[in-house]
This record gives structure tokens, C-alpha cells and sequence, in this order.
């Protein structure tokens, strides 16, 4: 393996962005030094790591949607139309885009200026090229991010940044397990490595661009352990390769204690793990997920999940937190939709901002669990890379050792079964190869146990399956009818 | 038990696994002998599997909202391909945006989809009209 | 003062009754033998006391609406389209009947049948008599309570419960201070007693009736001891004419710990009060309001404030809620905004219903705090009223001793003005002569400061009117800009 | 400082108070003498106290849904006592539902109010407006 947590020299870089420059006819006018003069010249109100560092010093949780259409004329009124309901803005990648087949894409724009409305579930950055995404930042007045799950994001880094975008998602694990199928581990976490180098290289040019790995993974029932593990890997790789703006991510569990400790333990965890490898010169921010599995097609019962993940947001300290629409089990929501959800999202912020969770002895146990199986977890995978992340990283899912539930990539075991308890919580039903300690499993057997027991069967599929459909059918627990 | 193999995926660039697991579990549950292709299946994919498999129905989950660019003219393909009799469903978020079912339902059946079916299909009942359609056309 | 909290007479109430019969043609019909045979007819599936039983047994918060309209059969289509969305049914009467302007009720009954659409403001449940009313309860599946804001409800009573209704909101207390102007306290408590009698006789018989006292008052700023004091004195005059179901109220304040120590404190304090007073033999259950005061106009936002109410309510414990809708800004609701507002609250509930909201020392403090604010004005209501719970109410009203804000009775004092604390709390920052321990309102001053300080102004009038107008602007405190 | 006095109320059966009181504080600190009538008073009410105070303005609030019963015919009575050239305002929830505002300043400018306002108005504002009319009456 020739993968290895390390920065990448200048030449290698560059080697590698001639390639990288060459996919894509739009890749060729992209200059680096005219992106870090672009990105100066930006008013300090664009860029998203100030927002951030504010909203940490003030304890105060920022919205943000997710957006994306497919012509730019379309998506700048989009974002326009968002802008006075929200924090920071997105720019949400089609998926074609994503996957790289950009031909794909540009069929999408043909057909959707055809028909005249969107045909695409994103916005197709790298067929736009440079100056039309710099169209977009300058049409807006608040920080714009790159949001997508694209496995290999060199081209997609190298033009929005060079745009003025100052913040992108992602991360070589995140954007691969829950978004690619065949896309080897190995191959993505170097490309990101790339990604990440960037994001170094302005940086060291005096332009800060915030990192986000991906927290939800695939937004189904993923225990906290498993996402923090990730998320923190991903800012390890990041910090090695420059960047200093990081946030971790969680996708809402749905259960009060645990999305709480989820929240507070990844901010301790990241400090713990990033201190130990080293990094002290950083920023970190966390960022909270509204619901992301299925959420019901009942309008009202939808703004309801968002307003509950709001609230999760707001309590548990997270910098910001990721919106949803009431249009969300349905289809990409209209610009009212999208802003209902934020509008919604506001209220909820506003009403529990000031309000302080009260310390619980209940919270801080659910908080050292979900230490104890990062820890349990990490340890195997420094031992599996022999120190290296990043080695560790791919052999930790080659050993099912990482492993995310109901994930499409088939480099990612899929052994691990997850289950809500008697409260909701998302415990291990079947661990697979997953190196918890024994207590710890044995504290969520005992978990599971007593829902099996209140709902008389066994903790079988079906159990899972009841889970999985349950938010969407107005329950937080797939009980039996 | 039926005797009936069906081919299940989820077609073109679209990521989304979790549905697609449910419908293996729940089909398979029915009596079906599910080829499950997973996430991210061509056209070609799903019909080189039929072929092989002598599936009697080919069912297309689309979900991320290229639904309309990626499930066209599969049927030209199937017939291309000599298959003739296959049932063909396709379900899932179809379009983008919010958009009226029964619109939906219309446009899919132009693209000559037997049945087209929303996120909130019942799979039991799925499954029940798979059997009688597969038994109608043989 | 002729008053006395002491069971009426048979001979007292028969005498009352045929007075109370002859206000308006339709008492004619009215006979208690009859409506006791109908109620005993009705099947349990109807009997609110039964639905309320059940979900103390199953620790469950039942969800019940508000609504009513001027037509009957509009009514009809009205409640059973909201049916099978809640658990608890309501008829919400108009407020010309609340104030006994019978005539006033026909001409908007009249007025009403030529616009094609209602006029009013609710069901005028006495214009349209006995039989009339019957036609709704047979209509529905589901327990139906009437719920009002009527002084003089003893007509109301007679034949909404001989109509088979199984649930009487309101108290002599509770439904004069919010809902009238110059009615003399001692007349109201008078007229509830004979209410509350009414209920007894019917429970004598057999029949269960559950009795709610209005708990949320001027739904404005009112402190939770505010509202559990007068709870708690209408639960005593009830049980005292032989009610034997009663259901306390608090109206949600909007921060998370004062909200979950006022159900908990209202459950202890309620059963401390009664079983200190001899009753033993009753059935005690909590009602939590959605927040009372002003709404957002925003639809998105309201569902927010709707949700998190829902929330609330579920992990506070109480036995059922009783729920908003996005119209609330606007006017009363169509039947869809009111179906919006209980599925939006189901989806919320459902999502907490298994949750323990955790334990923790600082909501231990609340309860404590409320408890202590409650015995001490409750030890000088029964000190003014010479050991009469009655007498005691009616001086104590005079005296300042209970004074609840914001509230249009001239016989509230409405001295007592609360305000927010840092974190929301509703706090006491002028409380008049209310008798509360000098270092329970220290405390509270001292919460009070912290905001001051943070905002850098005195706590003044200013300060109250902002928060008074802050939920609908989108925030819980009413900080300057 | 002005030198109006504006009668204030709510109008019919309403209960709702505490709109009334913070219109009270925000009208006499934009220097308007008001005489509060508080809650549930009846049109009667108001013009008595409009001629005893010699009010230049009188101010019905609504907030309960009755509006278009409790409102009608205050105009009129006005005329009746002489109240010609006094300025007539109403504001709050005036109708039973959520309507259309432009509708209901229609249906309430009909009746003889000149200017209606809903429950969102801007009382800074509304209180200059009200000078204005005052002046432009007199
Ligand atoms: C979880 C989720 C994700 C996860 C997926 C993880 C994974 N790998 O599986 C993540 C976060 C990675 C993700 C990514 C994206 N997602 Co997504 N996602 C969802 C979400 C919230 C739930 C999906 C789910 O798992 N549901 C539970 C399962 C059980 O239900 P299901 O998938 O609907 O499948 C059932 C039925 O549809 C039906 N069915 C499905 N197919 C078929 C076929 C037949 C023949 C039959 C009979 C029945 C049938 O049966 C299934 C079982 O009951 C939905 C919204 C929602 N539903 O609430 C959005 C949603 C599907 N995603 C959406 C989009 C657009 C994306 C992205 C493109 C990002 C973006 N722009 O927002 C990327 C996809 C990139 C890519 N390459 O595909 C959109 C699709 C929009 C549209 N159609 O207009 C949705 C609807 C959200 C929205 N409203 O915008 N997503
Ligand atoms: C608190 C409240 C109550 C409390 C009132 C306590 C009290 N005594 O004050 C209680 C719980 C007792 C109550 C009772 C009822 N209420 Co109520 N209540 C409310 C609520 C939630 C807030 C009102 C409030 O205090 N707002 C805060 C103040 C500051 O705002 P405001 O009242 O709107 O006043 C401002 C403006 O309107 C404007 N304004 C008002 N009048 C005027 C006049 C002029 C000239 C101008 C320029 C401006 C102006 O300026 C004021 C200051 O900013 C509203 C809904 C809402 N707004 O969210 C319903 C609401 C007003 N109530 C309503 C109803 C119907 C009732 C009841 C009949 C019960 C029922 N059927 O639901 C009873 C009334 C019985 C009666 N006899 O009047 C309806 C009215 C419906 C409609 N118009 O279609 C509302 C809108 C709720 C709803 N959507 O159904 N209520």
C-alpha cells in the first residue's frame, strides 16, 4: 500500500493536478494563484470559518440548507431566495457531478433548459466552470460551501475554490462508503488527501477554508461511535495535509441523551485525538444533522422531526446544524420548501438558545460510552496501520473493524447491525468484527434486551427493518402493531 | 411458493442502498428469488441479469431524482435483447421535486413500465400484483 | 360572605336548578334522570375519564385539539374530521354563550347560516339544546369535553352533560379571572361550586365526568405557582361537591426546566393538597397547554413552537396535551391547520413518548422551588379564608395574595409582573403583595439581574413587553436589538 | 408633544387584554392622552367616554373573531351623537379565520373606519398615522 498520512510534497501536487486539471475541458482555465487572490479579495462576511468562529465564541448554533438546482440563473435565485433565512449557504452537487461522469451532466443541463425546470438533484459546479461559479459567490452576500459525495473531488475542489467557495464537505471515507459502490478505499482517501492539500495550500497562502467530513454516513440508524470514528480520521488526514478549519459532523439518532453526549463527546474526542497526533494549531466546530433516514411524507409531522433536530442542535452545543424540508420524504423541495424548513429551523434555535441542558449524571455515562468504543475502535486502527491513519483507515474496513450499517460500498463490511433500545437509543445488535470492549457490548445487549422484552420477540431483522421505517410512519421505535 | 426470479436495483448513479436491502428482505419474504444488483446498476446491468437468470421481471428502483433520465428506454433495450415478456416495475422517488403521483405515473408508463410505484408502497401488496402480472404474461 | 367551599344541599341545588333552567328556552327540556340514563348508555369508548386512566396506566400523553364552529352539522363534519387524528375530542364554545349573551349567540347562529361559513368564534352549545348536542357526541367515537372561558357555566353544564359530553373544563377561578371583567369572584366560585355539584351527582349516579380547571390563565408570563395555586384550590372545591376525576393544567412556559418541574410539582403538589384535605378516593391527571401567549404569524415557525410544546408535554409526563395549530397567529383555524397542528404534535410525542427526560439535581431545584412558592401563598389563602378554602380564594384575590398577570378582572389586583430570566424562565420582577419567602424572591431577582446585566438595561415595563411579544417575533426572550 | 386623547378599547365580548395594555404603554409614550375602557366594552361605552374626554380619536380593538358583528354601526352612532369628525381605527384579529387582509380592510373601511389594521401593525407607526388624521380632521 502506497497510501500514507503524510503531507504531499509541492512536486507530487503538482504532478498530479496536471492530471487532475486535464479531466474536464472546464479544469483548464482554473489558476491557483488567481483562486488565492480571488479568495483575499473576498469581504471577511463570505468567508464560512469566521461565521463559525463566531457563532463557537458566542455559543451559538447557525442554520444552513442544502441547495442545489441545475442552471446557474436557477441556483443563484435559489440561494438568494435562502439567504435571509439562513447562516451559511450550500451549493448542493447533482450526482452525476458527483460520480465524475460529467457528460452525464451536461445532458442533465441540456434537458432541464429544455424543460425548463430543473432536471438535475444538484448543481453541476464542474460543467459550469470557474466563472459561472464565481457568479454565484458573488450574487450572494453570506458564506457558500460545497455539499456533495463525490469520492474523487480534485477538479470540484480546484474550480469552486478557485470561485470563492470557503468551505467544502467531505472526506475520503464519508464520501465513498455511503455514496460509491465499487470505488476501492484506498483511491479515495488519497484523492481527498489531494483535496485536503488544497484546502493546506490556501491556508498557507493566508486563505482559511473550512473542512467538513460528512457526519451522517448513510443517515441510518449509524450508532455515534461509528460516525465520530470516521469523522474523526477525516480530520486527521485533513490536518496532516494543512487544513485548519475543521468540523465534525453527527447525524441526529434521535434519542435526548444520546444526541446530546453524541455532540459533546465528538468535540472532546476531536480535541483528545487531534492534541495526541500533535495538531494544536487548529479550529474546531461541530455541526448537527437533522434527521437523515426516512422522514415522513405527512407535511405537519415533517416540520415536527425538524423542529426536534433543532432542538437536539441548540441543546447539545453544535455550531450548526444541516435543515431539512417539510418536502424531504418526497423530492428536491421548492425554494419555499426549503425555506420553510429553515424558518421552522429558526424558531426552534431561537426559543432553546439560551437554555443550558441541565447536567445530568445519565448524559455523562452516555458520553464516557461513546469515548470508550471511539478509543476501542481507534486503538485498532493505529494498530492496523502501524501508526499511519490513513493505512490504518483502509485495513480497519478491510477487517470490518470500521464498519458502517446499510452502506452501498462493498469495501465496507456491512456486519455491524444496529437496533434502537426500549428509549430509542441506537445500540449494536450484531457487532461484527467491531472491537468493542466486552462490558460495553454487553451494556447494549442488556439495552436491547429490555426492548425485546417489552415488545415480547426477539431482536431479529425485522426489528431493524421496524426501526428503519419508523420516523417515516410517525414513531421513533418500529414497535409491533 | 412461486417460481418466479426477479431482478432488483437501483439504477443509473444513484447511491441510495437502504430501500434496496428492504425490497431483497421483503420480496425474498414473499416466496420471490430475488437478484439483488444493489446501487449504481446500468441498463445493460439489469438485463445482462435477466437474461442470465431467466428473471420474469426486472424491478427498478430510482430514487436520487434522475428517474427520468436514467429508467428511459429500457424497454426498447429489453425488446432489443429478445426479452419480450418481462414485467418491468419501477418505483422510488421518480422525479425531482414534489410532484403530483399521478403525473408521475403517466410519464413512467409512457417509458412502457408495467406498474409505478411510490416511496409508500406496501411491498406485500407489491409483491401480490408481481405474481398475478408474471402469471399473466406467461 | 355567604360562600363556604362545603357540599351543596339537595334542596340548595334544586332550588338553584329550576332558577338556572328558566335563563334561556332551552333548559326546558333538560332532565338529570334522563342524561344520567344516556351517559350510562354511552359506551366506555366515549367516557374521557376512562381515556384519561388508561393513559396514566400507560404513562401515554393523549393529544386533544380545540374547535368548535356555529352550525351543527358543521361542527359534526368539523370534529370528525379531526377524529381519527387525536385521542380526546373537545367542543370549544363561542364567546357570546361564554358570557351567558344568549341572544347575541342566535344573532351569530343566524348570521352564520346566511354567510355560509361560521361567525363565531365556537359551538353555541346552549342555543342549539339538548337534542342538538346529542347529535355531536353520537356523531363521534371518540371522549368529547366541553371547553369554554364561562363564568356562569351552570345552563352549559346542564345540558352539554345530560347531552353526554363526559368532560367540563373550567373553575369559578380559572374561567373569571382570563375570561371576564366585572364578575365578583364569590359569584363565579358560587356558580362553579353548583357545577362542580352537578358533576358530583352524576358521579353519585355512576357516572364518571372528568373536570378540568383552566390552567394556562392569561397564557402570558404566568408563573408556574401562579397557575397551580389556583389549580389546586379549584381541585379542592370540586372534590368537595363530590368530583372525583380531575385534571390540573399548566400552560408551557417555554423553558425546558421550569416546564418539566411544573407538571411534575403540579402532580405532587395536587395530591399533597387533596389527601391534606381528606380526599383519598379520586383520580388525578395532568394537562399540559401548547404555548398560550402570541404565536409567529410564519406557518413553518409556529409549527416549531407547536412541536416543541409536543415535546414538552411528553417529557414532562403530562396525561395529555392540548394542541395549537398554524393558524393561531391568524384566527381560528380550518379544519386542515387544525389537523396540521395534532399531526405535528403526534409525530413529536410519538418521538418522546419512550424517552425519560433525564434526572438531573437542577430540575430537582425547580420543583423544590415551586413547591415552596405554592405552600406559602396557599397557607395564606387558608389563613384569609379561616380554614375555608372558598373564602380564602375570593380575599386572596383582594388582597394581592393570588394575582395573576395580565389578566382583565378587576378583581385581580395585577400587581405581580413577571419576566424572563437569562435562560427563559419565567421569574417574579415585581410581586406586589404576594407572599412569597424572602429568599425564594431573592432568587428570583437575582435570576432577573443576570438577564439585566446581559443586556445591559434595568429590568423594566420595556423588558416585559418585549418578551410578551418575543415568541411570536421568533425568540423565547424579548432581548433589545 | 400632541395633544390628542384617543379613546382605547376592546370591543363586545372580547376578553383579550393584554394587547390592550401594551397599546395603552405605546401610545401614551408616543405622547397621546388615552383613556383605556379595557376589555368587553360596548359601542355605547366608547362614544360616551369620546364625548365626555372630548377624544379627537377613537381606537376599537378585536381580537376574539366576532369583529364583524361586534363592529358594525359605531360610525353611525357616532354620527348620531355628534361624533362627526372623531377618527375612527380598528385593529386586532378582526375576523373569524385566517383571511386575506386586504378583504378584511375592505369589509371594515366599509363600515366607516378609516384605517384598519392587522395584528402585525407597527404601533410607532400607527401612532404617527394617527396624528396625521388627527390633524388633517381638525
Ligand atoms: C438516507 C438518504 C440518503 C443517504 C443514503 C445512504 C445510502 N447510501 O443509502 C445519503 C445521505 C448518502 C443520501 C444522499 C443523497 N440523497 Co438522499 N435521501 C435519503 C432519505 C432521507 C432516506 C432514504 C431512505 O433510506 N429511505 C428508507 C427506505 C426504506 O425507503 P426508500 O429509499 O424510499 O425505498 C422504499 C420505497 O421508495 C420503495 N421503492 C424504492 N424503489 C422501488 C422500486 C420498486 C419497483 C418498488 C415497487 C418500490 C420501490 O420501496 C422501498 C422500501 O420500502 C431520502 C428522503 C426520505 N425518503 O426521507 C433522501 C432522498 C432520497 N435523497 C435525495 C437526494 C437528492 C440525495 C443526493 C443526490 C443529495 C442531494 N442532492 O440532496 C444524494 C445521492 C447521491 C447519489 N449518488 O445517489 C432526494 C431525492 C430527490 C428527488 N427524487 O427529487 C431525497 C428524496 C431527499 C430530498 N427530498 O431531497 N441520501
Ligand atoms: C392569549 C390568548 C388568549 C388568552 C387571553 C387572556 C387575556 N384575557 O388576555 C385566553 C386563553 C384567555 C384566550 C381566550 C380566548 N381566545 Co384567545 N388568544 C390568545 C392568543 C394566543 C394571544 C393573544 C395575545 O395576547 N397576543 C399578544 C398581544 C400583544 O397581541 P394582540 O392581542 O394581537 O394585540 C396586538 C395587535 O393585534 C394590535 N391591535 C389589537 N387591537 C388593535 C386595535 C388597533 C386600533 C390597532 C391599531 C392595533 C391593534 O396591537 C396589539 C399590540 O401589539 C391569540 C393568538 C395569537 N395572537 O397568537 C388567541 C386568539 C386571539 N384567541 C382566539 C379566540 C377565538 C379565543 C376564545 C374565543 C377561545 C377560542 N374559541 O379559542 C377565547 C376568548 C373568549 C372571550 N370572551 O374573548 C382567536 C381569535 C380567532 C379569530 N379572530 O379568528 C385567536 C386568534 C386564536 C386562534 N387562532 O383561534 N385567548
Amino acid at each position: 500500500m502506497k497510501l500514507k498520512s503524510e503531507k504531499m510534497t509541492m512536486e507530487a501536487f503538482q504532478a498530479e493536478r496536471e492530471e487532475v486539471m486535464r479531466t474536464w475541458p472546464t479544469g483548464q482555465g482554473v489558476d491557483f494563484e488567481d483562486g488565492v487572490r480571488y479568495q483575499l479579495a473576498l469581504p471577511e462576511s463570505k468567508r464560512f470559518s469566521s461565521a463559525l468562529a463566531k457563532a463557537e465564541r458566542e455559543g451559538k448554533t447557525l442554520c444552513q440548507p442544502r441547495a442545489g438546482v441545475a442552471l446557474v440563473d436557477e441556483h443563484i435565485k435559489l440561494l438568494q431566495f435562502l439567504e435571509p433565512s439562513c447562516d451559511l449557504l450550500p451549493s448542493t452537487i447533482d450526482a452525476y457531478t458527483r460520480l465524475n461522469h460529467y457528460e452525464k451532466a451536461a445532458e442533465g443541463v441540456a434537458r432541464s433548459l429544455a424543460a425548463g425546470t430543473s432536471l438535475l438533484n444538484g448543481f453541476p459546479a464542474v460543467n459550469h466552470g470557474l466563472a459561472e461559479c464565481r457568479r454565484v459567490v458573488e450574487a450572494l452576500k453570506k458564506p457558500v460551501q460545497v455539499r456533495h459525495g463525490t469520492p474523487d473531488a480534485r477538479l470540484l475542489g480546484e474550480i469552486t475554490l478557485a470561485a470563492g467557495f470557503t468551505a467544502y464537505e467531505g472526506g475520503g471515507i464519508s464520501y465513498n462508503i455511503p455514496y460509491a459502490k465499487k470505488v476501492p478505499l484506498e483511491r479515495s482517501i488519497r484523492h481527498w488527501q489531494y483535496c485536503d492539500r488544497l484546502v493546506g495550500l490556501y491556508e498557507e497562502r493566508g486563505v482559511r477554508i473550512n473542512r467538513e467530513p460528512f457526519g451522517p454516513l448513510s443517515g441510518t440508524l449509524v450508532p455515534p461511535f461509528v460516525s465520530h470514528c470516521v469523522a474523526i480520521i477525516e480530520g486527521l488526514l485533513a490536518l496532516e495535509q494543512g487544513c485548519k478549519c475543521i468540523t465534525l459532523g453527527y447525524g441526529q439518532a434521535g434519542n435526548i441523551v444520546q444526541d446530546i453526549a453524541a455532540i459533546r463527546s465528538l468535540r472532546e474526542l476531536g480535541h483528545e485525538f487531534f492534541r495526541a497526533a500533535g495538531y494544536e494549531d487548529y479550529a474546531l466546530s461541530t455541526v448537527f444533522h437533522q434527521w437523515m433516514g426516512g422522514f415522513p411524507e405527512n407535511e405537519a409531522m415533517a416540520f415536527s422531526v425538524i423542529a426536534w433536530g433543532s432542538a437536539m442542535a441548540a441543546l447539545s452545543g453544535a455550531t450548526k446544524v444541516i435543515v431539512k424540508t417539510p418536502h424531504e420524504a418526497s423530492g428536491i423541495p421548492t425554494k419555499e420548501a426549503n425555506k420553510q424548513g429553515l424558518d421552522a429551523t429558526t424558531q426552534l434555535l431561537n426559543m432553546v438558545r439560551e437554555q443550558v441542558f441541565p447536567a445530568s449524571p445519565v448524559v455523562d455515562l452516555e458520553v464516557e460510552l461513546i469515548k470508550r468504543e471511539v478509543r476501542a475502535v481507534m486503538a485498532k486502527v493505529f494498530e492496523l496501520g502501524n501508526g499511519d491513519v490513513a493505512v490504518g483507515a483502509v485495513r480497519a474496513f478491510e477487517a470490518g473493524v470500521l464498519d458502517v450499517p446499510f452502506a452501498p460500498a462493498t469495501c465496507n463490511a456491512g456486519k455491524l447491525m444496529p437496533v434502537r433500545d426500549n428509549e430509542g437509543a441506537v445500540r449494536i445488535f450484531e457487532v461484527g468484527r467491531v472491537p468493542l470492549p466486552d462490558d460495553v457490548l454487553a451494556y447494549h445487549k442488556e439495552k436491547i434486551a429490555e426492548r425485546a422484552k417489552a415488545e415480547n420477540r426477539a431482536p431479529v431483522f425485522q426489528m431493524v427493518v421496524d426501526d428503519i421505517y419508523a420516523i417515516s410512519k410517525s414513531k421513533l421505535i418500529g414497535r409491533p402493531r | 411458493m412461486s417460481d418466479i426470479t426477479a431482478v432488483l436495483g437501483v439504477i443509473g448513479s444513484d447511491c441510495h442502498a437502504v430501500g434496496n436491502k428492504i425490497l431483497d428482505h421483503a420480496l425474498t419474504a414473499e416466496g420471490i428469488k430475488v437478484v439483488n444488483l444493489g446501487v449504481m446498476v446500468s441498463q445493460d446491468e439489469f438485463i445482462n441479469a435477466a437474461v442470465e437468470t431467466g428473471a420474469q421481471a426486472i424491478l427498478v428502483a430510482s430514487i436520487y431524482g434522475h428517474g427520468e433520465i436514467d429508467c428511459d428506454g429500457l424497454r426498447g433495450r429489453c425488446l432489443e435483447r429478445g426479452l419480450d415478456k418481462v414485467v418491468l416495475y419501477v418505483g422510488g422517488n421518480l422525479v425531482i421535486g414534489k410532484r403530483d403521483f399521478a403525473e408521475v405515473e403517466t410519464l413512467f408508463r409512457g417509458m412502457g413500465y408495467d406498474r409505478v410505484f411510490p416511496p409508500t408502497v406496501d411491498l406485500k401488496e407489491m409483491a401480490n400484483l408481481l405474481k398475478q402480472d408474471v402469471a399473466a404474461r406467461s
